[in-house]
C-alpha cells in the first residue's frame, strides 16, 4: 500500500467529509470538487487514466460548474439559517455509520478470498475505443440516446415558462 | 198413438204458462191473473176428460189401456237420456181428479182473496202448482217425475208462505221445504240407484222400462252387501219420498204448519193434490214395490209393501190421536189428513192400487170440502181459526153448515151414503184380509173411531151451541194485513163464488162412493185394467160384510161419543176448558202440543245440525286456520332470530374488523410522509439488514 | 294454410285492453269502465264464435298452434282447445262482464281496477287453453297476481291478511307443483301434456322419473306417490278441498265483490280443470291407489263447508261456503271417475255420466256463484255496505222483483230442478253413486244442508217483517233487470235443455274417461 | 491489508459519508451532490475491481465506469433543472417542503 | 550536427541525471523536464505583454510604451515590481480562502496543461497515451477558478462577470473539443506527440500538416475561434467588457494575486495556441522539407508567436461581441459546421485518395458554410428587446 494512496485518500476523504457538513452550499461544492479530483487521482493510480481524465473532465468541468450554477440561481448561497434538528442529523450519521460498519465487515470477511497482488494492467485509449466500437457498442448508442434525452430534457424542465410561452 | 197422448204434455204445461205469463206481465190486473188461471186449468181438465174418455174407449175395445210416449232429453257418454209420459187409467183419474178439483179451488179462491193485494202472485203461484202436480201425473220417467216433484214442493214454499211478511208463515215454508226436502234426498238417492241398477229411468219403455218384468226382475237378483234386495231398497228409498211429501208419520210435522198458508191452499195443496202425490208415488211404482222373490202365485207382500203399511197405520192411528186435541180448524183438519194419508199407504200396502187409490179420490173430494167448508167459516169469522172462539155458525152460515156436514159424514165413512164409507171399507176388508198380521186392522178400526170422535167434535164447537164470537170484537189480529174483516162484527154466509164450489164438492162427496162399491167395483177394476160385471152378492162373499158392519158401528159409536162430549152443552166461554179435555187434562195437552214432536226434532236434528255447523266453522277458523297462522308464527320467529344474529353478531363483527384495518392503514401512511430523508433511511436501514442477512447465509 | 290463431287473439285482446285501460288513466271513470266491459264482450264475441267452429265430434285439440318457444328446454307454445277447454272458456268470458258490472261502484283507481281484471281474464284464457306445461304454469301464476291485488287494493277491512293468506297458500300449493313437474320434466325431457298422457298411459312415465331421481330412502311406489302429493296439492289448494280452504272464504268475503265474483265464477274452475287436464290422465294408478283417502276429503268438502255456511252470518262467507260446497261435488265426480272398473262397459258409461256432470257442474257452479254474488254486491250498493243476515228482513216487500230473481239464483244453486244447477248434480250423483256408493250417499247430506241454509238466507232476508230501515229500498232499475235477463234465461235454458253444453263436450268427456282406461 | 480491501474500505467510506450527507443535509443540493458521491464511490469500487480484478483485460470495470460517469452527469443534469424547476414554483428548496407526494 | 542541436536540452537532461542518485532519480528528472518549461513561458509573457501594448499602439497609429529600457522592452519588469509592491486589498466581505485560492487554481491549472505539449522533438514533459484528454480535462478548471474568484469577492460586477465568463467559456469548449476529434480522428490517437510524428513527415516538400486539408482547414479555423474565446481575448473579451464591468471577475483583486490573474490568462492562449500548433500546424516540424535542419523547439516557438501577432491584430481590429450574438455564433454556427467537419472527415478518409476526395469534401464544408451562415442571418430579427430581470 503506497504513501501516495494513503495521501490521496486522505485529500478525498476530507473534501467529501467537508462538502457533506460545511454550512455554506458554495465551499460545499468547492469541497466536493477537491473530493472527486482526489478520486480522479486514485483512478490514475489505479492505472486507468482515460477514466481519471474522464472523471476531472466530467464532473470538475460540467457538474460542479452546473451546481454552482443551480445554488446562484436558487438563491441557496446564503450562509444557512437554521440547521436541521439535532436528532434528525444523528439519525441520518448514525444510519450511515452502521451501513458502512457492515460494509466494512463484508469487506473485510470476503477479501480474504481474492489474490492479493496482480501486475499493472496496461491500457490504452486506443483499446478503450475499440472495445467501445465491438464488445460495448450497444451500450455506447444507449448512454447516446440517454444523454441526448436528459439534456433536453433539463433544458425544457429549467427553461423559464414565459420563455417558452412565446 | 193418437193426438191426445202425443199432446199430453199441454195439460201441465197450460197452467204453467198461464203462471209465467201472469209473473211476467207488467201490469198487475187481477182480471187478468184470475182469467188466465181458471182459463188454462178448464182446459187441462177438458184435455184430461178427453184423455179418460179415450182410456175408457181403449179398455172398452180391448186394447192395452197403457200407451207412454218418449223423447229423447239429452246426451252423456254414449247413450241418451230420455224423458216422456204416458196415459194409463191410473193417470186419467188422476188427471181428472186434480184439474177437476184444482179447477173448483181456483174458482173459490177468486172470492177468498178478493181483498188480497198480491193476488196476482198467488195465482200465479197456484197455476205453476197446479202444472208441476200434472206434470207429476202423467210423467213416464222418475226423473222427470222427481224434477216436477221438485216445483211442486217449491210451490208449497212458496204458497205457505204466501203471507210472508207473518214470521211464523215464512217459518212454516221453509219447515215445509226442508222436511220434504230430506224425503226427496233420499228419494233422489233411491232415483240414482235404480238408475245404476237397471240402466233406465223411464216406467214403460215397451219392455225397458224399469218397471217392467225383465228389469224388475234383475233388480230382484241383485242383492247388495248388506244382503237385502235391490229392488226393495230402491222401493223403500222411494217410499222415503212419499213419506216426506204426504207427511207421514216421521216426517209429517210440516203439515200441520203448513195451515199458515191461505185456506185455498191448504185446500188445494194439503188436501187434495199435493200430499196424494206421496200415494201417486207409490201406486206408480207399485210393481217395483211389490216385487217380491217369492213364488208368483202365493201372494206374499214384499218387505217394501209391509213397511209401507205399517206406516201408513201408525200415522193413520198417530193422526187421528192428535186431531182429537187441537183447537185450530185448520189443524184438525190438517192431522185427520195426516190420518187419511196414512189409511191410503195402508190400503196400497194391504189392498194393492186400487184400494189405496179410489180411498185417494173419494177424499181428495171431502177433504177438499172440508177445507173450503172451513176456510167460508174463518172469511165468515173475518180471519178467526180458532173453534174455541166459535160456535153457533150453523145458523148463520146455512150453505156452509150442511155441505160441511156433508164432508164431515164422508170422513167418518157414515155407512152407505158417503164415498168415505166404502172407500175406508175396501181398506178395512183388505187389511182385514192381510195374511201377515191383523193389527193394522185393528188400528184402522181405532182410527176410524177417533176420526167420528173429533170430527164431531169440531162440528159441535163450531156450528152448534151458541156464538161465543162476539164476546171478543177484536181479536187479536190473525195477521197484520190480512183484510178478510167485513165491515159488520157478525158472522154471514160467504159469497156465491165460495158457496157453489162447496156445493159441487159435497154432491161429489156423496155420489162417488158408488163407484167402487164391492157390488159394482168399477173403479178398481177400471184401474186393473179388468172386467167389470154388477154382482150384487160380492157383498156377502169374501167377508165383506162383517167389516161394513163392524166400521158402521164404530163410526155410529165415535158420533154419539162426540154428541156425549160436546153436542149436549157446548162450552160457553173462548177459555173454558174442553169437556173431553177435562177427563184427562195432562194427555189433552200433550196431544194438542202433537205430542211434542216438534219440540223433539228440534231438540234433536236441528240441534245437531246446529251443533255440527258450529263445530265445522270452529274447525274451520281454529284448526285449519290455526295450523297456518302456527307455520306464519314460526317463520316469523325464525326472521326475528335471523334479524337479531344479523345485527348483533354479524355487523358489529365486521365493524370491528374494518376499524382495525383502518387503523393499520393510519399507521401504514405514517410511513410515506412525504420526507424524502424518510425513505432514505428506510433503504438504508433494508440495505444493512440485507447484506447482514447475505453474509449470514454466505457463512454458513 | 294459415289458420287464423284464434286463442292467441283470445288471450291478447284482454291484455290489449288492460294497457289500453292502464294508458287510459282514471280521469273519466265512466269512460274506463265502459272500455273495459267492451274489450270484455269482444272476448266474449271470439269465445262464440270459437264455440261456433268448434266440432264437438272430433278426437283430441282444436284450433292448435304450435310455436318452439325455448328450443333448449323443449318448452313450446303449444294451445289448444277441447270440449272442456271451450267451455271453462265461455264460463270466464260471461263471468268476466259480470264481475265488470258487479264493480260498477269502484271509485279509487277504477282503471288500474278494470286493467288487473282483464290480465286475471287473459291469464285464465291461457291457463285454460295451455297445453305446454312450462307456459301453463306461467299463466298459473300470473292469475295469482292481479287477483292479489284486486283483494289487497279494493278490498273489505281485513284485505290484505286475507290477500296474503290466499297468495301464501296457493304460492305454496304450486311450488310444490312445480317441483314434482320438474322431476317428470328431468325424467322426461318434455314439458306437452299429451306426450306426457301418452306416457303415463304406456305405464313407463313413473318408472322413468323413479329411475332418474333415483331416491333411495323411497321404494319407487312411495317416490310417485310423493311426486302425485306435490301436483295434488298444487290443486288441491286451489280447488279447495276442505284441509286447505281456510284461504277461500276470508279472500272471498274481504274481496270486492266484483272480484269475488271473479274467484268464485272462474277461478275456482282453475284447480278442477287441472285436476281434469293434469293429474287425471298423468297419475291415474297413484289416485287409485289412495282413492279412499281422498273420497274422504270430497265428502268432508261437501258435507263441512254445507255445515260451515249454516253457521255464518256474512251471507258472502255463506255463498263461499256453499261455492266450497258445489266444488266439492265435483271433486267427488272426479275422484269417482278415477275408479278401477276393469273395463266393464257399464260403469265406463257411469264415468262418462259422472265426467260429463263435472262439467256441467263447473259451469252451472260458475255460472250461478256469479249471478248469487252479484245480487249480494247489489244488495250491499243499496245497503250501504251491510251484508249480514240479521242486518235486513223482509226485502220482499221492498224490492220484489230483485226477491223473485234473486230467488231463482238461490233455487239454482240449490239444485232445484228445472234450473242448470240440478242437471250437473244429479249427472254426478248418477254417475258416481255406482262406482263409489258410500261416498255419494254420505255426501246426498250436502243437498239437504244446501237446501236448509239458503232458505235460512232467504227466509231471513227477505221474509219476515220489513225492517222500518229498509222501507224506501230502490228496487232493481231497468239496466240491472236488462243484464240479469240473459243470465237468469241462461239458467232455465241449461235446466230445462243442457244439451246446449252436453252436446258439446259429451265427446271430451268420453275421451277423457277412456284414457283413464286401466292399464 | 491488501491493496484492494484498502480501495474498497475506502469506497464503503465515500458511499457512507455521501449517505450521511444525502440523509442530514435539508437543501436539495446537498442531498443531489451526496448522491453523486455514493455514485463516485461506486466508480471506484469498479476501477478497484477492474485493477486487482482476475481478468482486467476484459476492461469491463473501465467500461462499466465511463458509462457510469456519463449516466451520473445526466442524472445531475436532470436533477438540477428540476430543482430548478421547483424553486421558480414553491420558491423554496427545503426537502421538507417538498412533501406533496405524501401518503 | 542538427540533430544534436535539435536534441541539446534532452542531452543536457540525461547528463544532469547522471550524477542524481536513484533515489531521488525519478523526483529529479520531473524536476528537470518541469522546470525549463515553467521559465520559458513566463518569459514569453512578458515577451507578449510588451509586444501586445506596443503593437496595439503602433496599430492605433501611437508608440506604445517607450520609456522604461530600450524601446519600452523592460515595461514587464516594471509591471511585475509594481504588482509586486501594490498593496493587497481584499473586500471585507468577500470569502478570504476562496478569494486567496481562486489566483493559485487558475495558475495551476494553466500551468498543468503544457505538461502534455511537445515543445520539440523527444520534448515533452509527460507523453501520456490520452495527452489531449488531459489538456481538455485540466483546461476545464480554469472556469471554476473564474466562478470562485468571481463569486468571492461578493461583488455585483465580479459575479456578473465571473457568469458570463464561465457561459462563454462553457460553450466554445465544445467547439474547441469536437475540432480537435477531427485530427484525432485523422491521427487514430490522442497522444500529442504520436500526432506531431505524423504530421512530421514530407511528400516532396510539403509537410503532411493537417491543416493543408479541407476538414483541417476549418478544423484550425474553428479551433482558433474557440481558442480567442476560451481566453476572453478581443473580440470575445466581454467579461472585461471595461465599459460595461470594469475588470469583469477580477476586479476585486490587486496587487499580485491580480498579476497571477493575469499570468493565468495569457498562459491560457499560449497552450491553447501551443494545442492548435500541435494539432494542425505540425508541431515542431518544419513547413518545407529542406528546413529540417533548423532545431525543432525553433520551429514551435516561431509559430506561436505567429499565432500570438494574430492574436494581438485581431485585437486591435475587431469590434467587441455582444452576448447573444456571441452565444448563437458559438451553438448555431460553431457547434454544427464541426460536426459536419468531423462527416466531413470521415468522408475523406474513406474516400481514395485524389482530386475527387478533394472536390467532396471542400463541397460539403462550403455548401454547410454557406447554409449555416445564412440560418444566422435569417433569424435574425429586430424586435424590441425584452430584458429578463430588468424589467
Amino acid at each position: 500500500m503506497t504513501i501516495s494512496f494513503f495521501i490521496i485518500a486522505a485529500i478525498t476523504i476530507v473534501g467529501t467529509a467537508a462538502a457533506m457538513s460545511l454550512k455554506n452550499l458554495v465551499h460545499c461544492v468547492l469541497s466536493l470538487t477537491l473530493g472527486l479530483v482526489g478520486l480522479a487521482l486514485l483512478f490514475l493510480l489505479l492505472g486507468a487514466q482515460f477514466v481519471g481524465f474522464t472523471q476531472i473532465l466530467v464532473y470538475v468541468g460540467a457538474v460542479a460548474i452546473l451546481a454552482v450554477f443551480a445554488i446562484m440561481m436558487t438563491r441557496s448561497a446564503e450562509p444557512m439559517t437554521n440547521l436541521p434538528p439535532a436528532s434528525f442529523r444523528l439519525s441520518g450519521v448514525l444510519i450511515a455509520a452502521t451501513v458502512f460498519a457492515v460494509l466494512a465487515w463484508a469487506i473485510s470477511s470476503a477479501t480474504r478470498s481474492l489474490p492479493s497482488q496482480s501486475s499493472q494492467p496496461e491500457v490504452s485509449v486506443n483499446q478503450i475505443g475499440v472495445a467501445l466500437m465491438h464488445q460495448f457498442v450497444l451500450p455506447l448508442e444507449v448512454i447516446g440516446v440517454l444523454l441526448t434525452a436528459a439534456l433536453v430534457g433539463a433544458a425544457i424542465l429549467a427553461m423559464d415558462e414565459t420563455g417558452a410561452s412565446r | 198413438m193418437n193426438w191426445i197422448v202425443r199432446n199430453l204434455w199441454l195439460v201441465p204445461v197450460l197452467p204453467v204458462l198461464a203462471a209465467g205469463i201472469s209473473a211476467l206481465a207488467k201490469r198487475k190486473s187481477r182480471v187478468l191473473a184470475a182469467s188466465l188461471a181458471i182459463g188454462s186449468m178448464s182446459l187441462s181438465f177438458l184435455l184430461s176428460v178427453w184423455a179418460f174418455a179415450h182410456v175408457l174407449a181403449l179398455r172398452n175395445s180391448g186394447q192395452p189401456s197403457l200407451q207412454v210416449f218418449n223423447f229423447r232429453w239429452f246426451q252423456f257418454g254414449n247413450e241418451w237420456l230420455s224423458l216422456g209420459w204416458m196415459l194409463d187409467p191410473l193417470t186419467a183419474v188422476m188427471l181428472v181428479m186434480v184439474t177437476f178439483v184444482g179447477l173448483l179451488i181456483f174458482i173459490y179462491s177468486v172470492g177468498y182473496m178478493e181483498h188480497d193485494d198480491n193476488f196476482m202472485r198467488f195465482f200465479c203461484f197456484l197455476a205453476l202448482f197446479a202444472g208441476a202436480m200434472l206434470g207429476v201425473i202423467i210423467s213416464n220417467n222418475l226423473l222427470l217425475l222427481f224434477m216436477c216433484w221438485e216445483i211442486v214442493g217449491l210451490t208449497s214454499y212458496l204458497l205457505i208462505g204466501f203471507w210472508f211478511s207473518n214470521p211464523k208463515a215464512a217459518a212454516a215454508g221453509k219447515k215445509a221445504f226442508i222436511v220434504t226436502r230430506i224425503g226427496d234426498v233420499l228419494f233422489f238417492l233411491g232415483i240414482v240407484w235404480l238408475y245404476a241398477q237397471s240402466g233406465t229411468l223411464l216406467f214403460y219403455d215397451n219392455g225397458a222400462g224399469f218397471l217392467e218384468h225383465s228389469a224388475i226382475s234383475h233388480l230382484l237378483t241383485q242383492t247388495t252387501t248388506t244382503g237385502i234386495c235391490v229392488a226393495t231398497g230402491i222401493a223403500l228409498l222411494i217410499f222415503c219420498g212419499a213419506v216426506g211429501k204426504s207427511g207421514q208419520f216421521p216426517l209429517h210435522v210440516w203439515l200441520p204448519d203448513a195451515m199458515e198458508g191461505p185456506t185455498p191452499v191448504s185446500a188445494l195443496i194439503h188436501a187434495a193434490t199435493m200430499v196424494a202425490a206421496g200415494v201417486f208415488l207409490v201406486a206408480r211404482v207399485y210393481p217395483l214395490m211389490s216385487a217380491h222373490t217369492g213364488l208368483a202365485d202365493v201372494i206374499t207382500t214384499s218387505t217394501a209393501l209391509q213397511a209401507v203399511t205399517w206406516v201408513g197405520s201408525f200415522t193413520a192411528l198417530f193422526g187421528a190421536v192428535i186431531a182429537v186435541a187441537q183447537y185450530d180448524i185448520k189443524r184438525i183438519l190438517a192431522y185427520s189428513t195426516v190420518s187419511q194419508l196414512g189409511y191410503m199407504m195402508m190400503g196400497l200396502g194391504v189392498g194393492g192400487v186400487s184400494v189405496g187409490m179410489f180411498h185417494l179420490i173419494t177424499h181428495a173430494f171431502f177433504k177438499s170440502l172440508l177445507f173450503l167448508g172451513a176456510g167460508s167459516v174463518i172469511h165468515g169469522c173475518s180471519g178467526e181459526q180458532d173453534i174455541r172462539k166459535m160456535g153457533g155458525l150453523g145458523k148463520l152460515m146455512p150453505v156452509t153448515f150442511v155441505t160441511y156436514a156433508i164432508g164431515m159424514l164422508a170422513l167418518c165413512g157414515f155407512p152407505l151414503f158417503f164415498s168415505g164409507f166404502w172407500s175406508k171399507d175396501e181398506i178395512l176388508h183388505a187389511a182385514h184380509t192381510w195374511n201377515i198380521s191383523q193389527a193394522p186392522f185393528y188400528m184402522g178400526a181405532f182410527a176410524a173411531l177417533l176420526t167420528a170422535f173429533y170430527m164431531s167434535r169440531q162440528v159441535f164447537y163450531v156450528f152448534a151451541g151458541t156464538s161465543r164470537l162476539a164476546e171478543e170484537h177484536h181479536d187479536h189480529a190473525h195477521a197484520a194485513d190480512t183484510s178478510s174483516h167485513h165491515g159488520s162484527g157478525s158472522p154471514h154466509e160467504s159469497p156465491a163464488v165460495m158457496t157453489v164450489p162447496l156445493m159441487i164438492l159435497s154432491a161429489f162427496a156423496l155420489l162417488l162412493g158408488f163407484l167402487g162399491t164391492p157390488a159394482w167395483p168399477w173403479f178398481q177394476s177400471f184401474l186393473e185394467d179388468a172386467p167389470v160385471s154388477v154382482n150384487f152378492g160380492a157383498f156377502l162373499t169374501g167377508g165383506m160384510l162383517p167389516v161394513m158392519l163392524s166400521s158402521s158401528v164404530i163410526v155410529l159409536l165415535g158420533l154419539t161419543l162426540g154428541w156425549w162430549f160436546f153436542g149436549r152443552k157446548p162450552i160457553e166461554s173462548a177459555d173454558a176448558p174442553d169437556n173431553f179435555g177435562k177427563l184427562s187434562p195432562s194427555i189433552f195437552t200433550a196431544l194438542g202440543n202433537a205430542l211434542y214432536f216438534d219440540a223433539i226434532y228440534g231438540a234433536t236434528f236441528v240441534k245437531l245440525t246446529t251443533l255440527l255447523s258450529r263445530i265445522s266453522d270452529w274447525l274451520d277458523r281454529w284448526v285449519w286456520n290455526g295450523a297456518v297462522q302456527t307455520v306464519t308464527y314460526t317463520v316469523l320467529g325464525f326472521a326475528h332470530l335471523d334479524n337479531f344474529l344479523d345485527t348483533n353478531v354479524v355487523n358489529s363483527g365486521f365493524d370491528e374488523g374494518c376499524d382495525t384495518v383502518s387503523r393499520s392503514g393510519k399507521l401504514l401512511s405514517m410511513l410515506q410522509a412525504g420526507r424524502i430523508q424518510g425513505y432514505l433511511k428506510i433503504v438504508a436501514g433494508a440495505l444493512v439488514v440485507f447484506t447482514i442477512f447475505l453474509l449470514w447465509k454466505a457463512k454458513i | 294454410m294459415i289458420t287464423f290463431p284464434w286463442i292467441s287473439t283470445l288471450t291478447i285482446v284482454p291484455v290489449v285492453g288492460a294497457i289500453v285501460l292502464l294508458a287510459f288513466g282514471s280521469r273519466n271513470k265512466v269512460l274506463v269502465r265502459w272500455i273495459a266491459l267492451a274489450f270484455s264482450f269482444l272476448a266474449l264475441v271470439l269465445t262464440l264464435a270459437l264455440w261456433h267452429q268448434f266440432n264437438p265430434l272430433a278426437d283430441g285439440y282444436q284450433f292448435q298452434e304450435l310455436h318452439a318457444w325455448i328450443p333448449a328446454l323443449n318448452a313450446e307454445y303449444r294451445v289448444g282447445i277441447d270440449g272442456l277447454g271451450l267451455l271453462m272458456l265461455l264460463l270466464t268470458s260471461i263471468v268476466v262482464p259480470i264481475g265488470m258490472l258487479a264493480s260498477w261502484q269502484i271509485q279509487q283507481r277504477v282503471s288500474l281496477y278494470f286493467a288487473l281484471v282483464l290480465l286475471l281474464q287473459a291469464c285464465l284464457v291461457g291457463t285454460f287453453t295451455a297445453l305446454n306445461f312450462f307456459h301453463w304454469f306461467i299463466y298459473w301464476e300470473l292469475g295469482l297476481i292481479p287477483a292479489f291485488f284486486l283483494i289487497k287494493l279494493w278490498g273489505g277491512p281485513k284485505s290484505a291478511k286475507a290477500a296474503m293468506q290466499f297468495l301464501v297458500y296457493t304460492m305454496v300449493g304450486s311450488i310444490a307443483m312445480l317441483m314434482s313437474f320438474l322431476a317428470i320434466y328431468l325424467a322426461t325431457k318434455t314439458f306437452d301434456f299429451t306426450e306426457l298422457a301418452h306416457l303415463a298411459q304406456s305405464g313407463k312415465l313413473m318408472p322413468a322419473v323413479v329411475s332418474t331421481l333415483g331416491w333411495h330412502l323411497f321404494t319407487p311406489a312411495h317416490t310417485a306417490m310423493v311426486i302425485f302429493l306435490g301436483v295434488f296439492l298444487g290443486f288441491a289448494v286451489k280447488v279447495p278441498l276442505i284441509p286447505f280452504h281456510t284461504w277461500l272464504p276470508s279472500a272471498y268475503s274481504e274481496a270486492p265483490t266484483g272480484t269475488t265474483i271473479l274467484l268464485t265464477g272462474a277461478m275456482s274452475k282453475m284447480g278442477l280443470y287441472g285436476f281434469l287436464r293434469i293429474v287425471l290422465p298423468l297419475f291415474g294408478v297413484q289416485m287409485q291407489q289412495v282413492l279412499t283417502p281422498l273420497l274422504w276429503l270430497a265428502v268432508a268438502t261437501v258435507v263441512l263447508s254445507a255445515y260451515a255456511a249454516l253457521a255464518q252470518t256474512d251471507l258472502k262467507r255463506i255463498f263461499a261456503y256453499s261455492s266450497i260446497n258445489h266444488l266439492g261435488y265435483c271433486m267427488l265426480g272426479i275422484f269417482a271417475v278415477v275408479k278401477f272398473t276393469g273395463g266393464d262397459a257399464a260403469l265406463t258409461a257411469q264415468k262418462f255420466a259422472a265426467m260429463n256432470g263435472v262439467y256441467l257442474q263447473m259451469f252451472n257452479h260458475g255460472l250461478t256463484a256469479a249471478t248469487v254474488f252479484w245480487f249480494i254486491a247489489m244488495l250491499e250498493k243499496r245497503s250501504g255496505g251491510l251484508r249480514g243476515l240479521n242486518d235486513f228482513g223482509g226485502l220482499r216487500k221492498a224490492m220484489p222483483v230483485f226477491t223473485g230473481l234473486m230467488g231463482i239464483a238461490l233455487f239454482s244453486s240449490l239444485g232445484l230442478p228445472g234450473l242448470n244447477g240440478f242437471i250437473g248434480e244429479f249427472l254426478i250423483f248418477k254417475g258416481s253413486f255406482p262406482l263409489v256408493t258410500w261416498a255419494t250417499a254420505s255426501s246426498a247430506i250436502g243437498l239437504l244442508l244446501t237446501a236448509v241454509f239458503i232458505l235460512g238466507v232467504l227466509q231471513r232476508v227477505f221474509y219476515g217483517p220489513l225492517g222500518e230501515k229498509w222501507v224506501h229500498l230502490p228496487d232493481l232499475t231497468l239496466g240491472e233487470r236488462l243484464t240479469l235477463v240473459p243470465l237468469i234465461g241462461l239458467m232455465f235454458a241449461l235446466g230445462l235443455y243442457p244439451q246446449f253444453i252436453l252436446g258439446v263436450v259429451n265427446h271430451t268427456a268420453i275421451q277423457m274417461a277412456l284414457n283413464l282406461r286401466n292399464f | 491489508m491488501s491493496p484492494l480491501s484498502g480501495y474498497l474500505l475506502l469506497s464503503a467510506l465515500l458511499f457512507s459519508i455521501g449517505l450521511a450527507g444525502a440523509l442530514t443535509r435539508r437543501n436539495a443540493i446537498l442531498v443531489l451532490i451526496g448522491i453523486e458521491l455514493m455514485l463516485n464511490a461506486a466508480n471506484l469500487n469498479f476501477i478497484a475491481f477492474w485493477r486487482y480484478g482476475p481478468n482486467p483485460a476484459a476492461l469491463t470495470g473501465v467500461m462499466f465506469t465511463i458509462f457510469s460517469i456519463s449516466v451520473a452527469a445526466a442524472e445531475a443534469a436532470v436533477g438540477l433543472s428540476i430543482i430548478l424547476a421547483v424553486y421558480r414554483h414553491s420558491k423554496s428548496i427545503n426537502l421538507d417542503a417538498m412533501n406533496s407526494m405524501k401518503g | 550536427m542538427p540533430e544534436i542541436i535539435d536534441q541539446i536540452f534532452v542531452l543536457l537532461k540525461h547528463w544532469l541525471m547522471g550524477y542524481v542518485p536513484s533515489l531521488l532519480k525519478p523526483v529529479v528528472s520531473a524536476i528537470l523536464s518541469v522546470v525549463p518549461v515553467l521559465l520559458a513561458f513566463p518569459l514569453l509573457f512578458a515577451i507578449t505583454t510588451v509586444l501586445e501594448r506596443k503593437g496595439l499602439g503602433r496599430m492605433q497609429n501611437r508608440y506604445g510604451p517607450n520609456r522604461v529600457g530600450p524601446f519600452g522592452f523592460l515595461q514587464p519588469m516594471a509591471d511585475g515590481i509594481k504588482s509586486l509592491t501594490k498593496e493587497d486589498i481584499i473586500p471585507r466581505t468577500a470569502d478570504h480562502l476562496v478569494h486567496l485560492l481562486a489566483p493559485v487554481v487558475i495558475v495551476i491549472a494553466s500551468f498543468l496543461v503544457y505538461a502534455v505539449l511537445p515543445i520539440g522533438r523527444n520534448m515533452v514533459i509527460a507523453n501520456l497515451n490520452a495527452g489531449v484528454l488531459f489538456f481538455f480535462a485540466v483546461g476545464s478548471m480554469v472556469e471554476l477558478s473564474v466562478f470562485m474568484a468571481g463569486w468571492s469577492s461578493r461583488s455585483k460586477y465580479s459575479l456578473l462577470g465571473a457568469m458570463r465568463a464561465i457561459a462563454q467559456m462553457i460553450s466554445y469548449e465544445i467547439p474547441l473539443v469536437l475540432a480537435s476529434i477531427v485530427v484525432i480522428m485523422a491521427a487514430g490517437s490522442l497522444s500529442t506527440v504520436t500526432i506531431v510524428n505524423l504530421q512530421a513527415t514530407y511528400t516532396g516538400i510539403f509537410p503532411h500538416w493537417y491543416v493543408f486539408t479541407p476538414w483541417g482547414l476549418t478544423g484550425f479555423i474553428i479551433f482558433m475561434i474557440a481558442a480567442t474565446a476560451e481566453s476572453n481575448r478581443c473580440p470575445f473579451d466581454l467579461p472585461e467588457g471595461e465599459s460595461e464591468i470594469i475588470a469583469g471577475y477580477y476586479i476585486e483583486y490587486s496587487g499580485f494575486k491580480f498579476a497571477l490573474f493575469f499570468l493565468g490568462e495569457y498562459l491560457g492562449m499560449f497552450a491553447t495556441s501551443a494545442m492548435a500548433i500541435t494539432l494542425f500546424l505540425g508541431g515542431w516540424a518544419a513547413p518545407f522539407s529542406f528546413l529540417t535542419w533548423i532545431p525543432s523547439y525553433v520551429w514551435f516557438f516561431a509559430k506561436l508567436l505567429a499565432l500570438i501577432c494574430a492574436f494581438i491584430w485581431i485585437r486591435g481590429t475587431l469590434p467587441r461581441l455582444r452576448m447573444d450574438q456571441l452565444m448563437n455564433f458559438a451553438w448555431k454556427f460553431m457547434l454544427p459546421l464541426s460536426l459536419i467537419n468531423i462527416f466531413a472527415a470521415g468522408v475523406w478518409h474513406y474516400m481514395p485518395a485524389g482530386a475527387s476526395r478533394w472536390l467532396v469534401v471542400t463541397l460539403v464544408i462550403a455548401v454547410a458554410c454557406v447554409l449555416l451562415s445564412r440560418g444566422l442571418r435569417r433569424n435574425q430579427w429586430f424586435h424590441v428587446r425584452t430584458y429578463r430581470f430588468a424589467s
